[in-house]
């Protein structure tokens, strides 16, 4: 590219996630509306839907959280219930459950970066935050599982078969896209890929470290929050197990794997990933438990150790001409 | 209704021998982290895969489960310090995300490889010799715990004579205080994290076959004994053996108090909940140093 | 006479960085040489670059003949060099005798340790009475003396000495300096020795080379250098 | 010329364990001016700043700003107030591009990013760094292209005062040249008052109004570029013989 990038049209950066999303709409279609394929597929859009949130705490402020699950489980366990116990739309419920994590994330949040608790023991704060309410849910909820009762239709966003709540999945997907490069874009996201470089130089150029950081994790908070009772439903059930640490290092893997900071890596991460572990499970499940845990395993350390800037580098050039034809020139 | 005097002082017996053990664990943890600032996600996975080896020998030569220590802990030292040139090294120096994000992928490898081998049920290679209980006033004793602990104490004075008062103890302190300045010391840096590594996974395979004289494994062990090795180093600060003795008793205490008292289910959230009470409050530690 | 240590057309820096563009120097045996210049020119590169420190892209580092350009900086210690790092370098959680004891690490050094120290006690005889103090509770001063009693601990024949005087009074820096005389003439030590106090260090030095921006700009007697229009200007505009 | 001085600091006293890095330190930067402000190797120069952008907290002593006492303000909100500051260690943003990093600082002032891109490329436009690279990665460029960046990263927050730290420390005589100009140009072109920090004299001197000389944590000297290097306190911390 020749000179730098002074002008993008204002709205070009919407163009690939609306193509992408379009294309994707038809996914029900190309298999048929086959429904453990659309199944899978609803999966993993939820699935990247959780990591693209995680971006923007771990990929752009550079936190290493391992609490996603904490703050998927309070979202949906809250809305699932909320629905069984009083009836309330799973609409509400998910609003109520975003707004919980938020709170929740605001509680751990806020001593953490006020007494400015970094790297490892970020990372542990998040890890014990998880282990405490799976252990909390436990004495409240008792060791069961729970299962989302048979009730239909748009009300409760729950349907006999799958494509709906798939195309549901995938209007969550978007707009957590877009929330992506929106704060990519903004000042938000310039102040917090500074922190992530250099906290002590992004203060001196008068970046409030704290307080951006709080919102990093509120914004991403609310996003899984929000997510969490479409990850209760396709799962069927819920229960303590919710509250897992595994999937918390899980979604930290595919934002790692696909590069932090990158959406089409990391989506192309847990779309791998996420089809992968399904084919593994599939094939190997029975008689190989874990062989696709041993896969992320293996592929953890070998991008950590070989190639850390993770897929984004890889993706980057596969995208190249898509997005020169989106945008016109290379954006950041 | 209030837990019986009994109870609580049976409960701090326990604590203690269980926070002897985790000091062992902890101390290895510490040392890697301390000397060549890598953050090890899988130590108590190594424990872990060590334990399965225990329950193995144990098992097929019917032998008492500490006697395959002599095995293993050499064995593990040398794995230590294969995973050091082959994992840590590369990483040594780079983002603390990267480090923590590699050796959560070094541990669901070594965890899932032992799920294939040896599914998820527990396995326990009880000890015959130890396994008995004896009455001390009004608490009772299990010998293999007594032992455990006892033995976990030795080694971990053992190991803090070995850093105050040998040459290779000065090394390893200067080396953590001041990379440079120790080369330019004539120490051989490279040398001395081979070996902490090495020693550190070591104290692993030695804390297994103390675990499994009345403990079982399952591929997930490690989990628990990884986290609480951090919540130790947390609240212990990098101060030294004293500290990291002193916290694993408190954490040891607090869990068995809890098992006892509420509930199995939560002893790992009440160590977490001091983990972050001390996080929040003491930030260099209980007894860390300034 | 062959040097005892020589560089020669040395490029070496810190990673992508490079710092010194070319830069050689020798040091005689027994002989005292001073390298000034201004901050950033490259004079503390060029004592880490001997140590091997430094990422080294072109040049050789040779000790009494023997090329160690390849070795690392343990070994280099091994052989006879020792810096007293800027800043000191103070093992400050240890003890003054363990401090003392690192110095003499290398095998050889070992060997001869007892009898080392008690040259060094007799140099410095603060540390004596300190030696089961914590470094960290001793004063700049006595920091100071640690560092090079720690560095003489491992018997060199080349002593690296990087602003050594940098926040002593200048009392003090006058006493260290007596000892740097002392070291030369007593003991034998032969010093690199790099300095801000460009005066006092010329009046001690044999020869001198001044750096500026990575290399070597001036190079002569002490004595002919302290009169050189070019170094007064570099550190005074007149 | 206001009779208020940008930057007041009176008495600044800051200890490290049992180093005295600053002992009493006061000192006033004028507006509009370039204040040089040298000293050997740990004469407490960096403390100063440190103390100044609110790093460190002084042990004793006030600093003002036009007036205002921001003694033990978070760096953050010393910066909002209008002090900017760049490192004698470079402090590069490595994943971000030049200009991105420069519109961290410029987004300060506004919280439109086109205009923080604009204003981005302005300053570094006019501080000279070469158009070509603005798009390259922190980790990719020379020292001295680092010390433009840290330098227009700063003066892109809009700063009442600016204080550099050791900028010409290890460039090339020509990019020191370089350099005054862009410090020059700061000043006059966007009228930043600036406090220079730096070892070498020739450089302050030929940029500097007036100048003020640290010696072991104390201001020793004050005044005219020219006068001040005569001054035989200053020439004698800097050439090593006893003072007094």
């Amino acid at each position: 590219m020749g000179g730098p990038t002074l002008k993008a049209s204002r709205f070009g950066w919407l163009a690939p996630p609306l193509a992408l999303a379009a294309l994707c709409g038809l996914v029900p279609h190309m298999v048929g509306f086959n429904q453990y394929y659309i199944l899978v597929a609803t999966r993993i859009a939820i699935v990247a839907s959780v990591a693209l949130s995680w971006n923007i705490i771990g990929g752009l402020a550079g936190q290493l959280d391992l609490a996603s699950s904490a703050y998927l489980g309070l979202g949906g366990i809250l809305a699932a219930e909320l629905m069984i116990k009083y009836g309330v739309t799973p609409w509400i419920g998910m609003l109520a459950g975003a707004a919980a994590s938020a709170g929740v994330a605001f509680l751990i949040g806020y001593p953490l970066f006020r007494f400015g608790i970094r790297e490892v023991w970020y990372a542990l704060s998040t890890v014990a935050l998880v282990v405490v309410l799976h252990e909390l849910a436990i004495v409240l909820m008792g060791p069961f599982d729970y299962y989302v009762p048979p009730v239909e239709g748009w009300y409760y966003l729950r349907f006999r078969t799958w494509e709906n709540l798939y195309y549901v999945s995938l209007v969550l997907l978007a707009f957590v896209i877009v929330v992506n490069l929106w704060v990519s874009r903004s000042k938000l996201g310039y102040y917090l890929k500074a922190i992530r470089e250099d906290e002590t130089a992004a203060e001196a150029l008068g970046v409030d470290v704290r307080k951006y950081k709080l919102l990093a994790l509120l914004i991403y908070a609310t996003l899984v929050g929000f997510a969490g009772y479409l990850y209760v439903v396709t799962q069927r059930t819920y229960s303590y197990k919710t509250f897992s640490a595994p999937f918390s290092i899980y979604i930290a893997v595919i934002g790692i794997v696909g590069g932090l900071g990158s959406v089409d890596g990391i989506l192309l991460a847990a779309a791998m990933l996420g089809m992968a572990e399904e084919y593994l499970r599939a094939t190997f499940g029975g008689t190989l438990p874990g062989l696709h845990l041993l896969v992320y395993g293996l592929l953890l350390v070998t991008v950590g150790v070989l190639r850390p800037e993770g897929l984004a580098t890889v993706t980057r050039r596969l995208l190249r001409p898509v997005r020169t034809r989106f945008l016109g020139g290379e954006s950041a | 209704m209030l837990p019986s005097p009994s109870l609580i002082v049976q409960s701090l017996v326990d604590g203690v021998f269980l926070g002897f053990l985790f000091s062992l664990v902890a101390l290895g943890l510490s040392l890697v982290f301390g000397v060549m600032g890598f953050i090890n996600f899988a130590h108590g996975d190594f424990l872990m895969a060590s334990a399965y080896l225990v329950w193995v020998l144990a098992s097929s030569l019917r032998t008492e489960p500490l006697a395959t220590a002599a095995l293993t802990v050499p064995l593990f030292f040398v794995v230590g310090a294969a995973v050091y040139f082959l994992v840590a090294r590369p990483l040594l120096g780079r983002e603390p995300l990267m480090q923590i994000a590699v050796t959560v992928g070094v541990g669901y490898v070594l965890q899932n490889v032992a799920l294939m081998s040896f599914r998820a049920e527990p396995r326990a290679s009880l000890s015959y010799a130890l396994n008995t209980y004896f009455g001390l006033g009004p608490v009772s004793v299990h010998a293999a715990k007594l032992v455990a602990a006892l033995m976990s104490f030795a080694i971990v004075v053992g190991l803090d004579y070995l850093l105050k008062r040998t040459w290779f103890g000065l090394a390893v302190r200067a080396t953590a205080y001041d990379r440079e300045t120790a080369m330019l010391m004539g120490v051989d840096v490279n040398k001395v994290y081979v070996a902490v590594f090495g020693l550190g996974i070591a104290l692993t395979a030695l804390a297994s076959s103390l675990w499994m004289t009345f403990g079982q494994v399952d591929p997930y062990l490690g989990a628990s004994f990884g986290l609480v090795s951090w919540i130790v180093i947390a609240l212990g600060g990098l101060g030294g053996v004293p500290g990291i003795l002193a916290s694993s008793l408190i954490i040891g205490v607090v869990q068995s108090l809890t098992t006892n008292i509420v509930s199995p289910s939560v002893k790992m959230a009440a160590a977490s909940v001091v983990f972050l009470l001390v996080l929040w409050f003491r930030p260099r530690g209980l007894f860390g140093k300034v | 006479m062959s040097p005892l240590l020589e560089i020669k057309d040395v490029e070496a820096g810190y990673g992508p960085f490079v710092v010194l563009h070319g830069v050689s120097l020798r040091v005689d045996r027994g002989e005292i040489v001073a390298l000034v210049g201004p901050n950033g020119a490259g004079k503390t590169t060029t004592l880490k670059t001997i140590v091997g420190l430094t990422t080294l892209y072109r040049g050789r580092v040779v000790l009494d003949g023997r090329d160690v350009t390849r070795e690392p900086p343990h070994a280099r210690v091994g052989r006879g060099l020792a810096l007293v790092p800027e800043g000191r370098g103070i093992f400050v959680p240890l003890t003054v005798l363990e401090n003392l004891r690192l110095g003499a690490y290398s095998r050889e050094a070992r060997a001869k340790m007892d009898e080392t120290l008690e040259m060094v006690f007799s140099v410095f005889p603060r540390l004596k009475e300190r030696r089961n103090q914590i470094a960290g509770t001793l004063s700049g001063e006595e920091s100071q003396m640690l560092a090079i009693g720690r560095a003489l601990m491992s018997r060199p024949r080349v002593l690296l000495l990087d602003e050594s005087s940098q926040g002593l009074a200048p009392k003090i820096v006058e006493e260290l300096f007596e000892v740097f005389r002392r070291l030369n003439s007593e003991w034998g030590v032969t010093m690199l020795l790099v300095e801000q106090h460009v005066k006092r260090s010329l009046e001690l030095a044999n020869r001198a080379y001044v750096m500026e921006s990575g290399r070597i700009v001036l190079e002569g007697e002490s004595g002919e250098l302290m009169r050189n229009e070019m170094l007064r200007k570099a550190y005074l505009v007149v | 010329m206001s009779s208020e001085p940008i930057l007041r600091v009176e008495g600044l006293v800051k200890r490290f364990g049992g180093v005295v890095a600053l002992n009493g330190v006061s000192l006033e930067v004028r507006r509009g001016e370039i204040l040089g402000i040298i000293g050997p190797n740990g004469s407490g120069k960096t403390t100063l700043v440190n103390c100044v952008t609110g790093i460190y907290r002084p042990d004793f002593g006030r600093v003002y700003l036009l007036g205002e006492d921001i003694t033990g303000e978070p760096p953050h909100l010393v910066a909002s107030k209008g002090v900017a500051r760049t490192w004698q260690k470079v402090r590069p943003f490595a994943k971000m591009t030049v200009l991105e990093a420069v519109m961290a600082g410029a987004l300060l002032r506004t919280g439109d990013v086109e205009e923080a891109r604009r204003e981005a490329v302005n300053v570094l436009t006019m501080i000279g760094f070469p158009r070509e690279k603005f798009d390259s990665p922190g980790r990719s460029i020379s020292l001295v292209e680092h010390k433009l960046v840290d330098l227009a990263r700063a003066v892109a927050t809009r700063p009442k005062l600016l204080l550099v730290d050791e900028i010409v420390a290890g460039l090339r005589p020509h990019e020191v040249e370089a350099m005054v100009g862009v410090i020059r140009r700061v000043n006059k072109e966007l009228g930043v008052t600036l406090g220079v920090i730096e070892h070498v004299m020739r450089f302050i001197v030929s940029i500097s109004d007036r100048v003020v000389v640290l010696h072991e944590g104390r201001l020793i000297a004050e005044g005219p570029p020219s006068e001040v290097v005569q001054n035989p306190l200053v020439v004698e911390a800097y050439l090593g013989t006893r003072p007094m």
